[in-house]
């Protein structure tokens, strides 16, 4: 594990579309420090200036509100840019723009209670076709043994292994409840719904060994439901896939590492 | 109805068998449009267009919303404004097309 | 009862011109609108959300008795009118000609419900119970809570036809507005179970 | 409680079923504090085991059972049950009826010169639907296999397939949910149609319209949640899939469910009561500020109407803001700006409402009572709260702080230093007019003051570790390395819990000395000018000696030429 020192400020940023995500965090947390102080200077300069003593009264006809008009003006202002200008095309950029299919690393999640199970296509790059009611111990995913796509699937158990510098797609599903794939170096967040498969998808910028913590309470393992995240550089992943790849039954499988 | 006399609420009796009479024919057209098989969302429209009038009606007669005080029309407004959005955004939120890969 | 006098009990409030009891039952009814608004969004929510429906295939008609269904709404309706004439005798003064409308209400009301234990006990009898499929749990959890909403109006009119009708001797406009409420009550709960009968029987 | 006016109600009458708004006001108080007592004890469990993961707790390690605290260690499934139940404790057993039926109930017909609620029988209803409610909510602890443990939020699936406790916990919900429901269609009522001769809607206290919004939020919002409680009843005892999806498998069997139901619908049903329930939480709290705010600076409130349209503006508006919540469960890009964009905008009328205090405390005179210190404390901790709630609208930064330590800060700022703070004002300016005794100003700046300080050493080091990205609700934060990064901050918020629940003790010891030995008071201890205080203290049977009549707007202080720096509002002249 990298171990890094957290500071009191976000951990560094390995994804591509992170860099805009810590930028809006920036811009965001100095415009609210703004404001506390603006107003935290003048709330305490009130408190001063009017408190109670001999001599000193209160006044009736209330002040001019010239000011205030244009703070909350400029709040309103400040809170349209952050919101239209900058948050906004951020999330839709993130959102709307999936990587292009061929190029990407596709991967399928499966999230149960305390353990996250990743299904990786193998050379064919397609997935095997999985069952719930096919699903046991040594078979989480429940995938169709069958199914010739399948037969060279890869599956791992708490570690994601993901090639740097290429975009990866996570179809993130669940068994049993809701669980949140949440890797935050990558800025990564996405609920496992049972009973849908969302995609979500990333570009590792640096190799590294980080950690994927469940966000959303799934039950009394919540907190151990961890998984290593292995960034890897391309030679390290292919070595890794064709090491980890199921036995070739028939035909032999030739190490090669897989390209699109 | 505020305490109106004997007479006012007779004359509302003849309104009142009215209602009832179109209650009942307008269920039994309901029953019958639905032998019809119509298409989904045309059923649907015309069951809910019947029944909007059955509820109107039974509303403004039978509950007298039809000469009711400002401040019940303020609150069922209201009502109505939030009905309408419990109905709506979760359906809207829920089947909206994720953007992205096809199959989600 | 207790000491203190509240205003605007029974006399309508000079500026308002509605007595307490009439402002309060709009307002529950309004958090009913909201209570049967929820049931319905979820209704909707999940009959799109199923791939058919209902789920095992055939229509909503032929797995729910509709003719026994178009019964029991003619029942509510016609509880709807005696409930209207029932609140009409007390505003005309005669408190017998109340207290038929009322048992005639009352009747129905009943009738309503022994047709809905038919229907429960058909369903349950083919092992149609709420855990079958999304279809007879929404059923069977609106038309459920409509029943109870039912009961609740029996309890009210019982007692009004009974225990309650004494106050008639004493402040009869106070018990024609509380008959009023009632009424109120009972055309929603008719209204709801309009709204009702189409969207599970017939689409 | 002297009682004049009560010729021979038994007992049981007079105190126990009362009809009267101020004996239920005190019991819903009373019953209030205690649970915000016990929940905040459960929180204090908590924070043993978020300071020292794994290690047995010294005392009450061995009190509480082995299954509990095997050997003194805190189970995960425990700590689960002890952070569902401080959030459904603290929310819907101690800031709501503390908020609405204690001070409500109390200082809402008196501020309107009404005799008592409109429904007096329903307002005891009310009160004896809510006990036994808490009673079922306490029961969940007894059940097998512990009380609820997926989080106040109980979240389906695994709310549905959670042991006994959830459905114990489904039942006190709906009768709590039924009991503020009875309660709201009482205040409303009650406001609309009891005010004095002369209240118009612009003359109303600033608290009162605080309350009208909060009946209106309560009454239309609750329902959808009590029809979602019985879909979870109805999948967690008939079978039933409104939540449950196809194909679940769980622990290795699948389940043996219809299927078909969305997980979704339970957090749009459940947020939407949720949201306008977070609000149900302050607008009470910034009614009591408000007054506090006004009878402390000596000086009419700053923007009177702005405020007014603004808590309107704000009832309105937390209707259509609740799907913030879910930004993470896979929304489209369409609703998801949708709800950033309502979010944003309800944001707007708190910085309006924040914007006109601290305005009133401009050309003041203020005297810094403890009731004025906890109201004045609210406004930068209120500031605090809001403003860390615009990384969490915004999705794009949601994406990093959903579900971390950042939110527990957040919303911790809104309710702890903000509502609590605001409620204790409240407790010390209305103490005198409930008991006829004043509480010890000395003990009370103590209260404060320690309060103050340990309360930011709770919360504001949550921000951090929300930065750091660790995970809400975790048993044992030192599983992952940003976990172990910021533990040193886990000891502190610990000690810091602990010494907030030491500085309550000068509270406790005020509240139930000053019941005797505080020092007596008349009717406008305060020299305030609204209408409670034309009652005596503390106010008999129908509150008023005589029918009161309103003269003036309600915050009619330091108007020039005047004797008396304060000019009531049910007096005729200055």
């Amino acid at each position: 594990m990298d171990e890094k020192i957290y500071g009191w400020w976000l951990p560094p940023d390995v994804s591509v579309h992170g860099a805009k995500i810590d930028q809006l965090m920036s811009v965001l947390h100095w415009f609210m420090a703004l404001l506390f102080i603006g107003w935290g200077v003048f709330f305490v300069y009130c408190l001063i200036r009017f408190r109670a003593r001999p001599g000193h009264v209160a006044m009736y006809t209330p002040v001019k509100g010239i000011a205030t008009k244009y703070i909350e003006g400029f709040v309103v202002v400040v809170e349209i840019l952050l919101l239209f200008g900058l948050s906004t095309p951020v999330w839709l950029a993130y959102k709307n723009n999936v990587p292009d299919a061929a190029k990407a690393l596709h991967i399928r999640l499966v999230a149960e209670q305390f353990a996250w199970n990743f299904q990786y296509p193998g050379k064919d790059g397609k997935f095997g076709k999985s069952d719930p009611s096919l699903i046991s111990g040594d078979n989480p995913l429940g995938v169709d043994p069958e199914d010739p796509s399948g037969k060279d699937d890869l599956v791992t158990v708490n570690q994601l292994h993901i090639p740097v510098n290429r975009p990866v797609i996570v179809a993130v599903s669940s068994k049993d409840v809701i669980h949140s794939f949440n890797i935050p170096v990558l800025r990564v967040k996405q609920d496992t719904i049972p009973g849908q498969q969302i995609p979500i998808w990333f570009e590792a910028t640096q190799a590294g060994h980080f950690e994927l913590a469940c966000a959303q309470l799934c039950g009394l393992g919540h907190y151990r439901m961890r998984a290593d995240v292995l960034i890897d550089t391309p030679e390290e992943f292919a070595k890794w896939a064709a090491e980890n790849a199921p036995p070739p039954q028939e035909e032999p499988a030739a190490a090669a590492p897989e390209k699109k | 109805m505020d305490a109106a006399g004997h007479e006012d609420v007779s004359r509302h009796m003849g309104k009142y068998y009215v209602v009832f009479v179109a209650l009942l024919c307008l269920t039994a057209v309901t029953v019958g449009v639905s032998y019809l098989h119509l298409t989904r969302p045309l059923a649907i429209t015309v069951a809910l267009i019947i029944a909007a009038v059955k509820a109107g009606m039974v509303a403004a007669v039978f509950m007298h919303l039809i000469s009711e005080k400002k401040v019940i029309y303020a609150v069922l407004i209201l009502t109505a404004l939030f009905f309408a959005l419990l109905l709506a955004l979760p359906n809207l939120t829920t089947f909206e097309h994720h953007s992205g890969m096809p199959g989600t | 009862m207790s000491e203190t006098v509240i205003p605007y009990m029974v006399k309508p409030h000079p500026v308002t011109g509605l007595p307490n009891g009439k402002l309060g039952i709009w307002l529950f009814l309004a958090s009913e609108v909201m209570l049967f608004g929820a049931l319905f969004s979820s209704y909707v929510l999940i009959r799109i959300g199923a791939p058919h429906w209902p789920p095992e295939g055939g229509l909503s008609s032929e797995i729910l008795n509709v003719p026994l269904g178009t019964f029991n709404t003619a029942v509510l309706i016609t509880s709807s009118i005696t409930m209207v004439l029932a609140w009409a005798s007390c505003k005309m003064g005669s408190l017998p000609r109340f207290k038929m409308w009322m048992s005639a209400t009352v009747f129905l009301a009943l009738v309503f419900l022994v047709v809905k234990y038919f229907e429960y006990s058909d369903k349950f009898h083919h092992d149609h119970f709420p855990s079958h499929d999304n279809f007879f749990a929404v059923y069977f959890l609106l038309t459920g809570l409509h029943g109870l909403h039912i009961v609740g109006g029996i309890v009210v009119n019982t007692f009004l036809l009974t225990a309650g009708s004494k106050m008639w001797q004493t402040d009869p406009e106070h018990f024609t507005n509380r008959v009023e409420n009632a009424g109120l009550y009972w055309h929603f709960v008719d209204l709801v179970w309009i709204f009702l009968f189409p969207s599970l029987y017939l689409l | 409680m002297t009682d004049h006016g009560h010729h021979e109600l038994p007992f049981w009458r007079k105190y126990i079923f009362s009809v009267d708004h101020k004996v239920i006001g005190i019991q819903y108080a009373v019953t209030a504090l205690v649970f915000l007592f016990f929940g905040f004890s459960l929180m204090m469990l908590m924070r043993w085991q978020l300071a020292y993961p794994g290690q047995p707790l010294p005392v009450f390690g061995k009190l509480l059972g082995e299954t509990a605290m095997p050997g003194g260690v805190m189970a995960p499934e425990f700590y689960n049950q002890l952070g569902a139940m401080h959030g459904t404790i603290m929310v819907f057993l101690g800031v709501v009826p503390l908020a609405v039926g204690g001070f409500g109930n109390f200082v809402v017909p008196l501020q309107i010169g009404a005799p008592d609620m409109a429904f007096p029988r329903l307002n005891m209803v009310s009160y004896w639907v809510f006990l036994p409610g808490c009673i079922l909510m306490l029961c969940s602890f007894l059940m097998p296999g512990g009380a609820a443990q997926s989080g106040w939020t109980s979240y389906p699936p695994l709310s549905d397939i959670a042991p006994s406790g959830q459905t114990v916990w489904c039942l006190a919900m709906v009768l709590i949910i039924t009991s503020s429901l009875l309660g709201s269609i009482n205040f409303i009522v009650t406001i609309v149609q009891l005010r004095a001769k002369g209240l118009s809607f612009w003359r109303l206290p600033f608290f009162v319209h605080a309350q009208l919004v909060t009946a209106f939020l309560l009454l239309l919002a609750f329902p959808p949640l009590e029809a979602a409680t019985v879909m979870q009843i109805m999948d967690r005892v008939a079978g039933t899939s409104f939540f449950l999806p196809s194909g679940l498998v769980v622990s290795g069997e699948q389940l043996k469910v219809a299927g078909g139901g969305s997980p979704l619908l339970w957090q749009h049903l459940f947020w939407f009561l949720a949201h306008p329930e977070v609000y149900v939480l302050i607008l009470p709290g910034m009614g009591i500020v408000a007054e506090v705010i006004a009878n402390n600076t000596r000086k009419p409130l700053w923007g009177y109407r702005l405020l007014v349209y603004s808590v309107i503006f704000i009832g309105f508006m937390s209707f259509v803001v609740w799907a913030h919540h879910m930004f993470m469960t896979g929304m489209g890009t369409t609703m998801s700006t949708f709800f950033q964009t309502t979010t944003m905008i309800i944001s707007i009328p708190s910085v309006v409402i924040l914007t006109c205090f601290i305005m009133s405390l401009y050309g003041g005179n203020i005297r810094f009572t403890t009731p004025m210190l906890f109201a004045t404390a609210f406004l930068p901790m209120f500031a605090i709260g809001g403003l860390t709630g615009l990384p969490l609208g915004l999705t794009a930064a949601d994406i990093y702080l959903h579900d971390t330590f950042y939110v527990i800060g957040h919303f911790h700022y809104v309710v702890a230093p903000g509502t609590l703070f605001a409620l204790f004002a409240g407790v010390y300016y209305w103490y005198p007019k409930a008991t006829g005794r004043q509480l010890s100003d000395k003990l009370g700046k103590v209260h404060f003051w320690l309060s103050f300080v340990a309360i930011n050493l709770v919360f504001m080091p949550m921000f951090f570790q929300g930065m750091a990205g660790l995970s809400r609700r975790l048993y044992d934060p030192t599983v992952y390395a940003h976990g172990r990064g910021v533990q040193a901050l886990n000891v502190l918020i610990s000690w810091g819990a602990w010494g907030l629940a030491i500085a309550q003790l000068p509270f406790i010891i005020n509240f139930v000395m000053s019941l005797r030995a505080g020092a007596r008071v008349a009717e406008n201890p305060w020299h305030s000018t609204t209408l409670e205080w034309a009652a005596p203290s503390p106010p008999g049977h129908g509150n008023f000696l005589t029918e009161p009549v309103v003269y003036r707007e309600p915050y009619e202080y330091s108007v020039p030429g005047k004797t008396k720096d304060y000019s009531p509002q049910f007096q005729a002249e200055g």
